[in-house]
C-alpha cells in the first residue's frame, strides 16, 4: 500500500504545482496509525500530511458537495466503493461533475481499528499486510492476525468496481471474492417476526441520535433534514422511546432506498455498532427481487426504482405475504 | 483496605441489589454501557471506555420533567419529580469521576437544578482505578491520577481480587452493607499496581499534552485562530463526540403531546447540530467551523475561564475512539497549543 | 423537594393590546390575580405555551408597577404566532426573572440618560424608562430616541404620545424610515438621526433594536465623543434554560441569559464576535 | 411476543385508512349511501391521491395508537393523476416489507385498491382488514408508550 500512496501523493504533487487543480481531497495523518482524517489539500507542502493506508476508510464524495462549488478544479481520490455514491450524487444534481477531476485509486479493503483492539492489541504503531495475515505491531510487540476478521464491515462483503474515473492509480490487482452480501438479511428474513422484532429491538435500543449515521451518508444531502426541521413535528430528540428510534431508522432507510449504493458508512460510523447497513439491504434486496437487479451509482442519469414503476409491479399485499413473483 | 474474590463479585452485587439499586457497565448488543443491573446481565466492569459516559446516572439522557394538562381553559402543571431510590454506581473510571465534578459545577451552581441534583444526593460512587489504560487516554494532562480515584469508595480490580477501600461517610454506609463479603488485605497489592499503571501512564503518547495555552486571556486569540477552518473541514456536525463526552451537558427542552396531556422533557443536546443555536429571525452559528469552535473553545477557555481553570475535558479519550472522522480534542490542543506539543 | 427554576407558573392573560400590525402587548399575572414575580428593568421571563415551545421574552412592564407584568411580543416564529392567537382569560405558563438588569440603581443614578430604539426594541426599554420616571428624582435629564419602519410600527404609541412627552426634563424624539401619510414628524434612520440630534456625549446610552441598527447607531454614538463604557445594550440569542446550564447562549465565557442581557459595549468588545 | 396474545377481550382496534380522493374516498360515500356498512373504529383520512402518503404518516399513524393502516387508491391504471398509485405500489410494498422485517406484524399493513363504484368492496376490505386486525390484538411494536401514558 505505501507503494500507492507514494504515486498518489506524487501524482497530487503535479496536479497542484501545474495549477491543474486548485485543490486536492484526501486523507491526512493522525495521531497514530490508524486515525487518518478527510483533508483538503491546497498546497505541495500539504501534502507532507497525507497518507493513503488500511485505515483510510471514509468516504469522500459526500464533501464534494460543498467542495465542488468552490472555485476551480478538484481532484479526488475514490475508491471503488466511493465512486458509486459520487455518481449518485452527480445524477442528484449535488455535485458539480464538471470541476471534479477523480482519480479511482485501489482498495484492498480497510481495516476496523476497534476490531483490531477487540482482539486485545493495544498501543498500535503500524500493520503490515501479507496475503490474509496481518502482522499488527505495537508497542507490546508484534500479532498476526487474520485479516478478514477485523475487516470494516463495509468491506467484508464488497465486491465494488471503480464506475467513475477521470485516471486510476492501481498498481495491485484485488483478489476475486464471492461473498453474499445479503447473507444476513436473509437471516433476519428466515427469523420468526417475534425474533426479528428482537433483534432490532436490542440493537437500536442502544442508539443515542447522535445522527453520525445520517450525517456520514452520501444519500442523506438534504440540505435541511426533517428532523432537524422544529416545523416538521419529528424533530424530537428523545432516545428513551422505542418509537422515537424506530420512527428515525425507518425513515431514513426508507428516505435512502433505491438511492443508497451500500456504502457501508453508516455502520461505520455509529458509535454502537448497530447493523445499519442491515436496514438498508434489505431495501437493496427488495427492489433486486421485485423490480430487477438494481444498483445506484453505477449510472450518473436515469431513474431510480423508486422514481419508476411498470404495469405489472407486485402488489403489496403479495409481497407480504411472500406470494409475489 | 478490604478486598473480595473476582469470582464472588456477583454476590457483591446481588448484595446491593438487595438494598439499593445498582448502575453498572454491563455488555448488551455488543456494546458495554452503563445499565441497571439485573441477575444474569453481563457484567464486564474490566472495560476500560464505556461507550456512554456514566453521566447519564445524574443527568439521563431523556427527563420527563412536568406534565401539563389543559381543562377548558385552566392549565395545571403536574411535578413529575420524584423521590430518588438510593443508587450506587459503581465501577466508574478516574476521568468519569472528574468529569462529575465538571457536571456539578454546572448543575449545582444557583439555581441548583433539582433533577440532578436529587439523583446526585441518592448515589454512592464506587470507583474504579485503571491498571491497562490505552493510547487514547490523557486524563494526566488534566492532572488526574487514574490509578486512585476518588468517590465514595474506591476499588482496584487485578486478575484475582477487586481491592476496596471507602473514602466517605456514604462508603462507610455501603462497606458496612456489603461487610460480610469483604475480607482484609490488599495493600501492597493495590500499591504495586499503581505503581505499574503509572509508568504505562507516563508512556502513554498524550500524557503530556501542553494545556498552558488555553487560559482566558488568549480567548480572542485562540477564537480567532485561521486554524479552526482546516481542523473542522471532515467535521461532519454529528453528536458523536458530545453524546459520549462524560462532561458535555448542553440540553434541550422539548415539549410532547400524549393522549393525557403535554409532557414537558429534557434532552441531551449538541453544539454540533445545526439547529441547536436557530432561532426564529437567524442563527448565530450558521457554519460548522463556528459550532466546531463553540466546541473545543467550550472546554478549553470559557469553561475555565468561569470555573476557576477547571477545564470541562477530562481526557477519558472516548472522542479519540468515537469520532467517525477522527477529529477529537487532542488534535485541537496540538494544533492550538503552541510547539511544546509538537 | 427544593424549588426548580424550569417548573414555570401559571400566568393568566388578562389584557391584549394591539400595538402594531405585528406587535402585541399581554398583561399577565398569576392565577390568584397577583403579579407573578418581582423584577428589575431589563430582566427577562421565559414565557410558554405548553406543547408549542418556550421562549425568553423581556419583561415590558415596570418593576414599578405593582399589579401586573406585560410583554410586548412580535409575531415572528412558532412559539409567537401562537401567543398571537391567544385570547383574554389563556392561561399560559411564565418563569424568571432572569438575567442581568440594567443598572439602575447603580450607574444610571443621577446621570442624564439617553434611550435609543428600533422597533420592537422598544420592548426592553420601556422597562426602565417607566422606572426611571417612576424615581424621576434620581436621574437627570431623559432623552428618548426611537424609530420603526413606518408610523404603525412605533410600539406603545399611545404611552410615548400621551405620558412620556409631558414628562419634565424628558425630551422623545420619533422617527419612522419612510414618509408617510398622517406622519409629520421626523423621516429617517435612527443611526442617522442620533447624529442630526447632536445629543450631550455625557449622557449614558441605552441601545436596542435590530444588530444593524446597533452597529451603526454605535458608530454614530462613538463620533460624538460618548464614551463605550456608558453605553449600553442588550443581546439576544436562542435560550431554552434561562439559568446557564442548557449552554446554547454561550458566547465566549458569558451566557447570554445568565450574564446578560444587559451588556456595557466595554463588555462586548472583550467577547469573541458570535452574537 | 406472548404480551401480545394474553388478552382478547373486547378488544377494538383503531384503524387508520387512507382514502384517495378520486376513488376510494367515493368507494366510502357509496357504501354509505347504499346502507352497507364498516365498522365505526375506521378512522378515514382523505388524500388527494393515495401516492401523497409519506411513510411518516403511517407511522404516525401508529404512534399515535393505529393498530392497523390502510391504503386505499384507484385501481391500478385508473389513478386520477394517471401513474400516482403506482409510485404508491412500489412504496408500500417496499415500506411494509420493510416493517415486517423489523418485525411488525404483517396484518397490521394493507394496500387496497377501491374505485368509486366499489361501495360494496370497500365495506368488505374494511370488516376483513378489522377483523384481521381485530385478532392480532393490539399495537405494541409500533406504538409510542408516551402518547399512551395515563390510559
Amino acid at each position: 500500500m505505501k507503494d500507492v500512496e507514494m504515486k498518489m501523493k506524487e501524482r497530487a504533487k503535479q496536479l497542484l504545482e501545474s495549477g491543474e487543480v486548485a485543490r486536492v481531497v484526501g486523507w491526512k495523518k493522525g495521531d497514530f496509525c490508524y486515525d487518518p482524517s478527510p483533508a483538503t489539500f491546497e498546497t505541495v507542502e500539504e501534502l507532507d500530511n497525507f497518507v493513503y493506508d488500511y485505515f483510510c476508510g471514509a468516504n469522500l464524495s459526500k464533501y464534494l458537495i460543498q467542495i465542488s462549488k468552490k472555485e476551480g478544479k478538484t481532484a479526488v481520490f475514490l475508491k471503488p466503493c466511493d465512486t458509486y455514491s459520487f455518481n449518485q450524487l452527480v445524477k442528484e444534481h449535488r455535485i458539480n461533475r464538471e470541476n471534479v477531476y477523480v482519480i479511482a485509486v485501489e482498495c484492498m479493503a480497510k481495516f476496523d481499528i476497534e476490531k483490531i483492539k477487540e482482539k486485545g492489541v493495544s498501543q498500535i504503531t503500524g500493520v503490515e499486510v501479507k496475503d490474509k495475515d496481518v502482522k499488527v505491531s505495537s508497542l507490546y510487540g508484534e500479532t498476526t492476525l487474520y485479516k478478514p476478521e477485523i475487516l470494516l464491515t463495509k468491506c467484508e462483503t464488497c465486491q465494488k468496481t471503480h464506475q467513475v474515473k477521470d485516471e486510476e492509480i492501481i498498481l495491485h490487482e484485488r483478489p476475486e471474492r464471492d461473498v453474499d452480501r445479503f447473507a444476513e438479511v436473509k437471516k433476519l428474513e428466515a427469523m420468526t417476526e417475534d425474533e426479528r422484532f428482537a433483534f432490532w429491538k436490542e440493537q437500536l435500543s442502544k442508539c443515542i441520535r447522535c445522527n453520525a449515521c445520517r450525517n456520514v451518508c452520501p444519500a442523506c444531502s438534504c440540505v435541511k433534514c426533517v428532523f432537524d426541521n422544529p416545523a416538521s413535528g419529528v424533530a424530537a430528540k428523545a432516545n428513551d422511546s422505542e418509537f422515537e428510534e424506530k420512527l428515525f431508522h425507518v425513515i431514513r432507510a426508507f428516505h435512502v432506498a433505491g438511492r443508497c449504493t451500500d456504502c457501508g458508512e453508516c455502520s461505520r460510523v455509529c458509535p454502537q455498532h448497530i447493523p445499519l447497513h442491515l436496514l438498508n439491504r434489505k431495501f437493496i434486496k427488495d427492489i433486486d427481487g421485485l423490480y430487477g437487479e438494481f444498483q445506484a451509482g453505477e449510472e450518473a442519469e436515469g431513474k431510480t426504482p423508486l422514481t419508476s414503476y411498470t404495469e405489472g409491479d407486485a402488489e403489496p399485499n403479495d409481497v407480504l405475504n411472500g406470494e409475489a413473483k | 483496605m478490604l478486598k473480595i474474590a473476582k469470582n464472588k463479585l456477583n454476590d457483591l452485587y446481588a448484595k446491593i441489589n438487595e438494598t439499593m439499586g445498582l448502575f453498572i457497565p454491563i455488555k448488551k448488543a455488543g456494546e458495554v454501557n452503563y445499565h441497571v443491573w439485573g441477575e444474569g446481565k453481563e457484567v464486564s466492569i474490566e472495560t476500560l471506555k464505556t461507550v456512554k459516559s456514566p453521566k447519564n446516572m445524574f443527568f439521563p439522557q431523556t427527563e420527563n420533567m412536568m406534565k401539563f394538562k389543559t381543562e377548558g381553559k385552566n392549565l395545571e402543571i403536574i411535578d413529575l419529580r420524584d423521590e430518588k431510590r438510593p443508587f450506587v454506581l459503581f465501577g466508574v473510571r478516574a476521568c468519569d469521576y472528574k468529569a462529575i465534578e465538571v457536571l456539578d459545577k454546572v448543575f449545582l451552581a444557583d439555581p441548583v437544578d433539582s433533577f440532578y441534583q436529587s439523583r446526585r444526593a441518592a448515589t454512592t460512587i464506587v470507583t474504579l482505578a485503571c491498571s491497562r489504560p490505552e493510547e487514547g487516554c490523557f486524563c494526566k494532562a488534566f492532572g488526574i491520577d487514574a490509578t486512585a480515584p476518588q468517590g465514595d469508595v474506591t476499588t482496584w480490580l487485578d486478575e484475582e481480587y477487586l481491592y476496596w477501600q471507602a473514602n466517605t461517610e456514604k462508603g462507610e454506609t455501603l462497606t458496612k452493607l456489603v461487610q460480610e463479603l469483604l475480607e482484609e488485605g490488599g495493600e501492597t497489592e493495590v500499591a504495586a499496581q499503581k505503581e505499574a499503571t503509572a509508568v504505562i501512564i507516563d508512556k502513554l503518547p498524550f500524557s503530556n499534552l501542553n494545556l498552558d495555552k488555553f487560559k482566558p486571556e488568549n480567548l480572542n486569540e485562540l477564537f480567532d485562530s485561521p486554524k479552526w477552518e482546516e481542523m473542522s473541514e471532515a467535521c461532519l456536525g454529528c453528536g458523536t463526540c458530545t453524546f459520549v463526552c462524560p462532561t458535555c451537558q448542553c440540553f434541550d427542552i422539548r415539549d410532547f403531546k400524549t393522549n393525557e396531556g403535554v409532557v414537558r422533557y429534557r434532552c441531551w443536546d449538541s453544539c454540533m447540530y445545526s439547529d441547536f443555536t436557530l432561532m426564529a429571525h437567524g442563527n448565530s452559528r450558521t457554519t460548522q467551523m463556528q459550532r466546531f469552535r463553540q466546541r473545543f473553545m467550550h472546554k478549553l477557555v470559557y469553561y475555565p475561564s468561569q470555573n476557576d481553570g477547571l477545564y470541562s475535558c477530562v481526557g477519558c479519550g472516548r472522542c479519540v475512539n468515537k469520532c467517525p472522522q477522527h477529529l477529537n480534542i487532542v488534535k485541537v490542543v496540538k494544533e492550538l497549543g503552541g510547539k511544546e506539543n509538537d | 423537594m427544593i424549588e426548580e427554576t424550569l417548573i414555570p407558573k401559571i400566568g393568566v392573560v388578562t389584557d391584549i393590546r394591539r400595538d402594531t400590525p405585528d406587535v402585541k402587548t399581554f398583561r399577565v399575572v398569576g392565577t390568584d390575580g397577583k403579579k407573578l414575580f418581582q423584577h428589575m428593568p431589563g430582566q427577562c421571563a421565559m414565557v410558554s405555551i405548553p406543547g408549542v415551545g418556550e421562549c425568553m421574552f423581556s419583561i415590558t412592564s415596570s418593576p414599578t408597577n405593582e399589579e401586573y407584568m406585560e410583554f410586548s411580543i412580535k409575531k415572528c416564529g412558532c412559539v409567537t404566532e401562537v401567543i398571537h392567537a391567544l385570547e383574554v382569560g389563556a392561561q399560559i405558563t411564565v418563569r424568571g426573572p432572569y438575567g442581568k438588569n440594567f443598572p439602575v440603581e447603580e450607574d444610571f443614578k443621577g446621570k442624564d440618560l439617553l434611550f435609543i430604539a428600533g422597533g420592537i426594541g422598544l420592548a426592553p426599554l420601556r422597562s426602565v424608562i417607566n422606572y426611571v420616571r417612576h424615581y424621576r428624582q434620581n436621574y437627570g435629564k431623559v432623552v428618548i430616541v426611537y424609530g420603526a419602519r413606518s408610523k404603525d410600527d412605533l410600539v406603545d404609541i399611545d404611552e410615548i404620545q400621551n405620558e412620556w412627552v409631558n414628562e419634565p426634563n424628558m425630551e422623545v424624539y420619533l422617527t419612522i424610515d419612510r414618509p408617510q401619510e398622517g406622519w409629520d414628524g421626523h423621516v429617517g434612520f435612527v443611526p442617522a438621526y442620533v447624529k442630526e440630534l447632536g445629543l450631550d456625549p455625557n449622557m449614558t446610552a441605552v441601545l436596542c433594536g435590530p444588530p444593524i441598527m446597533i452597529k451603526f447607531t454605535l458608530a454614530g454614538l462613538l463620533e460624538l465623543g460618548f464614551d463605550k463604557s456608558r453605553v449600553y445594550t442588550t443581546l439576544e440569542l436562542r435560550m431554552k434554560c434561562g439559568v446557564g446550564k442548557c449552554g446554547r447562549c454561550n458566547v465566549g465565557d458569558k451566557f447570554v441569559c445568565k450574564d446578560g442581557p444587559v451588556f456595557r459595549m466595554t463588555e462586548l468588545d472583550e467577547l469573541p464576535d458570535e452574537y | 411476543m406472548q404480551e401480545v396474545t394474553t388478552e382478547k377481550k373486547e378488544f377494538t382496534p383503531n384503524i387508520v385508512a387512507f382514502c384517495c380522493n378520486w376513488c376510494s374516498y367515493a368507494g366510502a360515500d357509496l357504501a354509505g349511501s347504499s346502507r352497507l356498512t364498516y365498522p365505526a373504529n375506521v378512522k378515514i383520512i382523505r388524500v388527494p391521491c393515495s401516492c401523497r402518503v409519506n411513510p411518516m404518516f403511517v407511522l404516525k399513524a401508529f404512534q399515535q395508537g393505529a393498530d392497523g393502516v390502510i391504503l386505499c387508491g384507484c385501481h391500478p391504471g385508473d389513478c386520477h393523476y394517471v401513474t400516482g398509485n403506482y409510485y404508491t405500489r412500489r412504496r408500500m410494498a417496499l415500506l411494509f416489507s420493510f416493517l415486517n422485517y423489523m418485525g411488525i406484524e404483517k396484518e397490521r399493513t394493507r394496500v387496497e385498491w377501491v374505485s368509486a363504484a366499489e361501495g360494496a368492496r370497500f365495506s368488505a376490505v374494511m370488516n376483513d382488514f378489522v377483523k384481521t386486525v381485530t385478532e392480532l390484538g393490539e399495537n405494541k411494536r409500533l406504538t409510542d408508550l408516551r402518547v399512551k401514558e395515563g390510559e
